[in-house]
């Protein structure tokens, strides 16, 4: 026998795709399919949405799915309350949804991760200051802050992605902060300070890369927090600027048909479900089974 | 042997596809202690579990075989058992004690809690009665104020204490069989002592059998009537006591033997130099409680307590201690890995103390360190080749494309296989990992290995292996090394001097001849006293003149 | 102790310092409500004249200092929309906030608690499996989504429960559920895993050999221990159930609530309420936060003892 | 009996002489009185008398009135002539800035309120008035009392401030209801007043309570948690008529959403750009699609409830794709960019309307953007475009366009519309002139202006709905300003 450990650490986390992809149960391989037919959708919505998503053809609006009495040829999911292709919206707005979140998404890591990374690494006052930072932010309602930089700002894509970034960076910098405190103390920490490195070298090449995997696993749930928020925001009459379609605003503003004309907000809001949903599957698991090498001490 | 209380036959134990214990079978009469010895991964805790069935929570099954107690003149068969049944025997006829006391108690509930719940469980207690039994119990356990023991909670409590307290509520229904799992391996060896000689008085006056799981043939020794070995799940061996030490069968068996080290065989290190390497001088490091605006600074530890002491070059210098001694307190204050209080330190005659950190850093080329815990002492994500010339790169000597070169030089005079440096550190045994770490240290020529107990995690034939490695790299390069081990019998093999170390100070120094020939310090003696020696016929531990006291330091 | 309690105090002091003036100086960078539905339909000397007689005519700095010596004094103001002492308008909505949460809380805890256990005890199983997946919808489902649908399902159509108001019992049962969705979900995942954590510990093992029966292992020995990881959890949540207030479900269910107010007083900029809400909420949450540590220094013994100075 | 109504909005404060919001107009009228009334189920202006039971012009500027006798206050005080000066000259010569505003679009021309004995007072006017009644039943001269009032706060003999608005929270007036209960933005709690002076209050309680969303409004009505509810949406009427429980009623209301335009904005310095803009627009399709038909589009800015100030055949608005193309391109328009502001939830179908006009817009070549915003952008200069209300305050014209766009008015002063002599000349002859004729022929000029020079473009009278029980009988009536929830004797019963 080979002096290689059989235990069952031994996983083929080295070879991500192939290793992750036979490891994975059924459930698990539906949320990956329908997150890639999600991307690939949103990437392709100009070839996929048969109509420009903001014709409007006022004469037919309101008209249902195929199907149903009164379906206008051609309008497969139904048209809107302007009379604008809800699938072409809901292509379009998935794109759009998808990039807002991606986007809001790697600024709260990007502002979590740095200050949950000083924060952990410096200790002391450094730590206390950004630690009272992330309170001052749990205690403010996001929809203040939301509502006012909108109101400073306007409500354009860029401040959007602004305002959504902001949303959940605190959880970022709680976590992140917290691994590299605990790293800290990993032995192998101390055996790279024994042998000389200098603290970026320890924060950066034994510190970061160790977090990466509670870092995926906020930044899934961060996302779909962002894609449900963004929705909430155009409830609220702050979301994207009108007629721009993201899956959001079109269950937001829509939500007041859903007595009489539900498929204007079912169409996206059940995009918005499998879209969070393959996400949220693919973070849970990526939890339990990427980050066995650390948790398995 | 009165007929067995307990017998296994042909026990098979699967986790997934992978067999553990594959086909043993023994017996365990009244009053009698079977130890169950090998080499960790070889099927001793799954035989164990499997007994109450508790392997199926881990993940394994029986897959056959039979596991029988004697009931009142009949026989059970616990491996078809119904559950509420089982839960009946569990805890009342057959009872278990793990390894770890601290992770084995529950850290939320109090001691009394904990034990009287086996009395209301098994005897049907009041609340109340159960108290003053679990009172009862811990007295019998010899735990010092059982009253006020009651009402707090593990981590309150010494690990010797915990395991008195884990062995109590095992005892608390007279079981006829106690299962002990590695019952003392987390403790100190004066602890451990205390803890066998509890468990052997312990039986005599219950009469009940004892399985007593261990990988330390001297406990075995010291406790053990008969011996079952094992060996990847097999049973290689079974024999009483005095035979198998004197006459060991199994060529397992015997390599086992041979890798054991025992107290009193000697040192086979060579003459060391003269020039000094390490000189600390009178230093002391304090752990402050906590120090913040408002609140002052108090006192806190003084982990380390004024400790001087030299290694010369290719020297040997063995530390000695109990847990908590300070041992690895001091080995991180000399690499001021933490800052020390006071005192200096000098290394090749650099002084350590007051550098500044971009010269301690480069100064760390000439002392490097080997930890305990190979596996966590290795970034999980880096390959093996970055791992071990880290030090190299860091302090600038070697070339980016010299690395492959270094780390296959490195790899190869740790005894390991070229291709290893492609590697990553999950891909490895124990033992393996450990040589690593040794060749992560080799790879900036340092003049010192300050080594913290970095043969404890493994097995003895690994770790003897290791502490060959190390002697090997001594005699051809010189090396010294600073070696910490609470297990006396490994200082002694590789040590030239000794340091023993006894809360916080060096109580006594010498050459390995005086110190553990010659004692001095009353430390020293009980701390020798307490080795179990690996020869039956030499039992002094359960010997009950060698009570606990408290020494003068 | 009194080094510890003076210093928390002082930090959360500072906390409230930043807050307050963050909120202030966002708030009056981004207009005044002269701009909003005051100022509606008036010419600019008429917007002067108000400007001038809501007190916003100073320079902002000198309306910073009246703004931290009203806070300093206990005298917040008067509402420009209302008219009326800020405090009464939050004593009168932070009621009615107070029970939704507490019957969000009951609700999510005594649902996600037990669904969480079950879900990591049946992890290899389908029962494990659906849980989780039913976990995850929640977590998809915008609120007010989830409201309105419940809304139409079991009030339109079935005439069941009440969509208006916080009067009875069955008032409380939408609003609740609808408020709970995400966070079911969210405490449903923490339960499990901080479950899963538990499961594998040592002294789980100790506890069934001892002859304990399951429902006791788990009950007894493995939440009471989960419960410590969870304790911190649910004070961000309760935390964060305050602070996010409700707006969408105090609007939809016409609900008096504190997160509607809030909403509304800032999109009218009307500072006096919108500040001293702000406050309020950040006071509350600041409580909460300190009462779960403490909670938390008290369920684990382990730290109850190294605090006890 | 008794109703609960579910209202989108509710005010923040109820005091009439403040407030002209479309939220407020809902609560007055049935706790507060005029000096003179209206007959509100006629469409024509019919005066009543109210509080004042006769009056009469003792001089072309002095108007005398006689003040009905055993008229109380819900807190039980008798109403004398001195509450009657006191609530005039609040607004006549107030002070209270938030007073101080409101007064100056449509009764500047008020002088003062003198007591000429307990039951008479004289009115004095600045200049002729031709619409003496009129605004003697405006909404802000509704009567309050004196003493309870200035004693709320402060020095019971004084009317500071802070009276006022105490007031506004406790408010006490003359009609059939009292208010009984008041949260702010929440709810009104009316109760049947046994003292009012004329026809006995059909309900002993009116409830209403605010429900800002939709779906729960609706709900709440086929729960019977609501008997009425406000603010329905065109779309949903089909399913609440579905319901044989409940049925709708509604009208074109007395108001249009306008499109209002920045002339003094760089871009849109060129009349024919504001031109394009406005005739680009097809307001008829807006109606078609979005009202279903039953909004109302005007060619002018009259509305029929003007009696004989109606002027349907005045053509200033209207829709004409071709000319408004041609228009453009005559202009000196660049294709700049046209932001057109909107409140994102105010106004029924507004933020819908703005995206429709969007289009309409690029098929002229117009290259619009929608901006949602909470603010009031009609102060600011950068503001281009944005959509409002103006509401009939008063049935005439001046009560209408005249509120908005008189000389010094609202918008000259906001900086968004001027005037000049000519202008004013022509405002003069509408304003003041006793003649019908006259006056209809001065509004038609400043219609020609208007529509030579547009800084605005009344979109339609929306058809604003309210659903009910079946058993309700209760219809928005012809006579009312927009919006008044009016519980009085002969405007709501049951079957
Ligand atoms: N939960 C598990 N899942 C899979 N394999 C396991 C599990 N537990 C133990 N094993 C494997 O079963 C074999 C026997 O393990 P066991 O714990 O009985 O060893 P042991 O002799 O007690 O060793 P040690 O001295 O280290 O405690 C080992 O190879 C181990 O890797
Ligand atoms: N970071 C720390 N903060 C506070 N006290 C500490 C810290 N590390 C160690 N101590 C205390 O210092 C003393 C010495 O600890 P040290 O780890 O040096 O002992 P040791 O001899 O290495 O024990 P072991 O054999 O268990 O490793 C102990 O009492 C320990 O509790
Ligand atoms: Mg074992
Ligand atoms: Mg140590």
């Amino acid at each position: 026998m080979t002096d290689i450990s059989h235990s069952f650490t031994l996983k083929a986390i080295r070879l991500p795709g192939i290793g992750l992809w036979k490891q994975a149960n059924w459930i698990v391989r539906i949320a990956t399919l329908v997150g890639l037919a999600l991307v690939v959708l949103s990437v392709a919505a100009p070839l996929v949405a048969p109509f420009d998503p903001n014709d409007q053809s006022l004469i037919s609006r309101l008209r249902p799915p195929l199907g149903f009495d009164r379906y206008k040829d051609g309008f497969f999911l139904g048209t809107d309350e302007l009379g604008r292709d809800i699938l072409s919206r809901c292509t379009f707005g998935l794109r759009l949804t998808f990039a807002l979140a991606l986007a809001g998404a790697c600024i709260s890591l990007l502002i979590g991760g740095t200050l949950g990374l000083v924060a952990g690494l410096a200790g002391g006052h450094l730590d206390d200051l950004i630690m009272g930072l992330v309170d001052a932010q749990i205690a403010i309602p996001m929809t203040l802050i939301a509502l006012l930089t909108l109101s400073v700002f306007g409500s354009s894509i860029d401040i959007m992605i602004l305002v959504l970034g902001i949303y959940g960076w605190e959880q970022f910098a709680r976590i992140i902060r917290a691994e590299v405190k605990k790293l800290r103390q990993m032995p192998f920490v101390e055996a790279a300070q024994a042998a000389g490195a200098p603290p970026l070298r320890i924060a950066f090449v034994h510190v970061l890369p160790n977090v990466v995997s509670p870092i995926v696993v906020q930044f899934t749930l961060n996302f779909s927090n962002i894609v449900i928020w963004e929705s909430t925001l155009s409830f609220l009459g702050l979301g994207v600027q009108p007629p721009t379609a993201t899956l959001g605003s079109m269950v937001g503003t829509g939500r007041d048909y859903l007595p009489t004309a539900p498929w204007i907000v079912l169409a996206p809001a059940l995009t918005i479900l499998l879209l969070t949903f393959a996400v949220q599957i693919l973070g849970d698991w990526l939890r339990d089974h990427a980050d066995v090498r650390l948790r398995s001490r | 042997m009165i007929g067995p209380v307990l017998k296994v036959e042909d026990l098979r134990v699967s986790f997934g596809g992978f067999e553990a214990v594959k086909g043993v079978s023994f017996e365990l009469g009244a009053r009698e202690t079977l130890a169950l010895v090998g080499e960790s991964g070889s099927g001793k805790s799954a035989t164990a579990l499997s007994i109450l069935r508790l392997i199926e929570r881990e993940g394994g099954r029986i897959t056959s075989g039979a596991v029988l107690l004697e009931n009142d003149g009949g026989k059970t068969d616990l491996r078809h058992l119904r559950e509420d049944a089982l839960t009946g025997v569990r805890g009342n006829q057959i009872s278990m004690v793990f390894q770890e006391p601290m992770t084995s108690l529950n850290p939320v509930l109090k001691i009394g809690d904990q034990v009287s719940e086996v009395f209301i469980r098994h005897r049907g207690m009041s609340k109340r009665d159960a108290l003053a039994a679990a009172k009862q119990g811990l007295d019998e356990v010899r735990i010092p104020e059982p009253a006020r023991r009651l009402s707090q909670y593990p981590h309150e409590l010494s690990g010797g204490l915990r395991q008195r307290v884990m062995i109590a509520m095992a005892l608390a229904c007279r079981p006829k069989v106690l299962i002990a799992d590695e019952p003392t391996t987390a403790l100190d060896v004066t602890t451990q002592a205390e803890i066998l000689r509890l468990i052997k008085s312990l039986q005599d006056e219950i009469g009940m059998g004892v399985l007593f799981i261990t990988h330390d043939m001297g406990v075995v020794a010291e406790i053990a009537d008969r011996v079952v070995v094992l060996r990847h799940g097999e049973k290689v061996e079974e024999a009483p006591v005095e035979d198998l030490f004197a006459r060991p069968q199994a060529p397992y068996t015997q390599r086992l033997m041979a890798a054991t080290p025992k107290l009193g065989e000697g040192s086979t290190t060579r003459e060391a130099g003269l020039e000094t390497v390490l000189s600390v001088d009178n230093l002391s490091t304090r752990f402050a409680k906590s120090k913040s605006l408002f609140r002052k600074a108090d006192a806190g530890t003084l982990a380390v307590d004024g400790v001087s002491l030299t290694v010369r070059k290719g020297e040997t210098l063995g530390l000695v201690g109990e847990s908590g001694c300070g041992k690895s307190t001091l080995a991180r204050s000399i690499l001021r890995l933490i800052e020390p209080e006071s005192g200096r330190v000098e290394v090749s005659g650099q002084l350590l103390t007051g550098l500044p950190p971009r010269q301690l850093r480069a100064s760390r080329k000439n002392v490097q360190m080997v930890f305990q815990d190979p596996y966590a002492s290795l970034n999980p994500r880096l390959s093996i080749k970055a791992l071990i010339t880290e030090p190299a790169r860091i302090h600038g000597m070697v070339q980016a494309r010299e690395i492959r070169d270094l780390a296959a030089s490195l790899v190869s005079r740790v005894g390991l296989e070229e291709d290893a440096i492609d590697r990553f550190p999950h891909q490895f045994s124990g033992g393996q990992r450990q040589r690593l770490c040794i060749a992560r240290a080799l790879s900036v020529s340092p003049k010192l290995i300050i080594a913290d107990e970095a043969v404890s995690a493994l097995d003895v034939s690994i770790a003897c292996q290791i502490t060959d490695l190390m002697l090997d790299l001594q005699q051809r390069d010189g090396l010294s090394f600073l070696f910490i081990s609470h297990d006396i019998a490994v200082v002694e093999r590789v040590s030239h001097r000794i340091a023993v170390m006894y809360k916080g100070k060096i109580v006594e120094t010498g050459s390995w001849e005086d110190v553990l020939r010659h004692p001095k310090h009353a430390y020293t003696q009980k701390l020798l006293a307490a080795v179990p020696s690996p020869d039956p016929a030499r039992r002094r531990l359960l010997d009950d003149r060698l009570e606990h006291q408290d020494i003068a330091v | 102790m009194i080094g510890y309690t003076l210093r928390t105090l002082i930090k959360m002091a500072v906390t409230l310092f930043v807050i307050v003036s963050l909120v202030f100086f966002a708030t009056r960078l981004s207009g005044n409500p002269v701009d909003f539905v005051l100022g509606v339909g008036i010419t600019e000397d008429d917007k002067q004249l108000l400007i001038k007689y809501y007190g916003l005519d100073g320079s902002i700095w000198t309306q910073y200092w009246h703004y931290l010596g009203s806070i300093l004094s206990g005298e917040f103001g008067l509402s420009f929309l209302e008219r009326r002492p800020v405090s009464a308008i939050v004593a009168e909505r932070i009621g009615p906030s107070l029970k939704l949460i507490f019957g969000t809380m009951v609700f999510t805890f005594c649902v996600s608690i037990p669904l969480g256990i079950a879900a990591a005890i049946y992890r290899d199983r389908l029962a494990g499996s659906a849980i989780m997946i039913i976990a995850f919808l929640g977590y998809a489902v915008p609120a007010f989504v989830l409201a309105i649908v419940m809304i139409m399902v079991f009030s339109y159509w079935l005439n069941w429960l009440p969509v208006v108001g916080n009067s009875t019992f069955s008032h409380y049962i939408m609003p609740t559920i609808a408020m709970s969705g995400m966070w079911v979900a969210a405490l449903t995942r923490f339960t499990r895993n901080a479950m899963l954590d538990v499961l594998s510990q040592d002294y789980m093992r100790t506890a069934r050999a001892k002859g304990m029966p399951e429902r006791v292992v788990i009950l007894k020995h493995g939440l009471r221990n989960a419960s410590i990881t969870l304790l911190s959890v649910m004070g961000l949540q309760i935390a964060g159930w305050i602070a996010a207030g409700s707006v969408v479900v105090e609007s939809i269910f016409s609900w008096p609530g504190i997160g509607e107010m809030l909403v509304r007083s800032a999109i009218q900029r009307d500072y006096p309420v919108l500040q001293f809400g702000v406050l309020s909420v950040a006071v509350a949450v600041i409580l909460i936060n300190a009462a779960v540590d403490i909670a938390y220094a008290y369920a684990d013994p382990r730290i109850r003892l190294a605090k006890g100075t | 009996a008794e109703v609960t109504v579910g209202a989108a909005n509710v005010s923040d404060y109820l005091d009439p002489g403040r407030d002209h919001s479309n939220v407020g107009s809902q609560f007055y009228y049935n706790a507060f009185d005029t000096l003179v009334g209206k007959n509100h189920d006629r469409l024509e202006m019919e005066w009543v008398p109210a509080l004042a039971s006769e009056w009469k012009l003792i001089e072309p500027t002095l108007m005398e009135l006689k003040l009905r006798e055993g008229v109380k206050f819900h807190n039980g005080e008798d109403l004398t002539a001195d509450d009657v000066v006191f609530s005039l000259n609040r607004m006549y010569q107030a002070t209270f800035p938030p007073y101080v505003v409101r007064s100056k679009d449509r009764l500047s021309n008020f002088a003062e309120a003198i007591k000429i004995d307990d039951y008479t007072v004289q009115v004095r006017v600045e200049r002729e008035e031709p619409l003496w009644e009129t605004l003697l039943n405006l909404q802000q001269v509704m009567i309050i009392p004196e003493e309870y009032t200035k004693g709320l706060t402060g020095d019971p003999k004084v009317a500071e401030d802070s009276d006022f608005e105490a007031f506004s929270l406790t408010p006490v007036g003359t009609g059939p209801y009292k208010v009984a209960e008041f949260q702010p933005g929440q709810k009104v709690v009316y109760e049947r007043f046994d003292g009012f002076w004329g026809e006995q209050a059909p309900l002993e309680k009116a409830t209403v309570i605010r429900m800002p969303e939709t779906a729960s409004r609706i709900t709440a009505l086929k729960t019977g948690e609501a008997d009425i509810v406000t603010n329905i949406a065109p779309d949903q009427l089909e399913l609440i008529n579905a319901d044989p429980n409940l049925k709708t009623e509604g009208s074109a209301t007395a108001l249009f959403h306008v499109m209002i335009m920045n002339v003094n904005h760089p871009h849109l310095k060129d009349p024919k750009i504001r031109q394009a803009m406005s005739l680009s627009i097809d307001r008829d399709l807006l109606n078609e699609a979005l009202w279903l038909g039953k909004a109302v589009v005007p060619s002018s800015h009259t509305m029929e409830e003007m009696g004989q100030l109606h002027q349907p055949d005045l053509v200033t608005f209207e829709y004409d794709m071709e000319k408004a193309k041609s228009l453009l391109a005559e202009s000196s328009y660049n294709g700049e960019e046209i932001v057109f502001d909107a409140f994102p939830v105010y106004y029924t179908n507004g933020v819908l309307a703005a995206q429709a006009i969007m289009e309409m817009w690029a098929e002229a070549g117009i290259n619009g953007k929608l901006n949602v915003t909470e603010k009031w952008t009609g102060n600011d200069p950068e503001m281009m475009a944005r959509s409002w209300s103006n509401p009939m305050y008063f049935a005439d014209p001046f009560g209408s366009f005249g509120v908005m766009w008189a000389p010094d008015g609202p918008s000259e002063g906001a900086g968004r519309f001027n005037t000049d002599e000519e202008y004013a000349e022509m405002w003069e002859r509408f304003r003041f002139n006793g003649d019908v004729e006259l006056r209809n022929a001065a509004y038609a000029e400043l219609m020609d202006r208007i529509k030579q020079d547009p800084p605005v473009l009344p979109l339609y009278r929306p058809f604003e709905s309210w659903a009910m029980k079946s058993n309700v009988n209760w219809a928005p009536k012809k006579g009312h300003i927009p919006y008044v929830l009016d519980f009085r004797a002969g405007s709501i019963s049951f079957n």
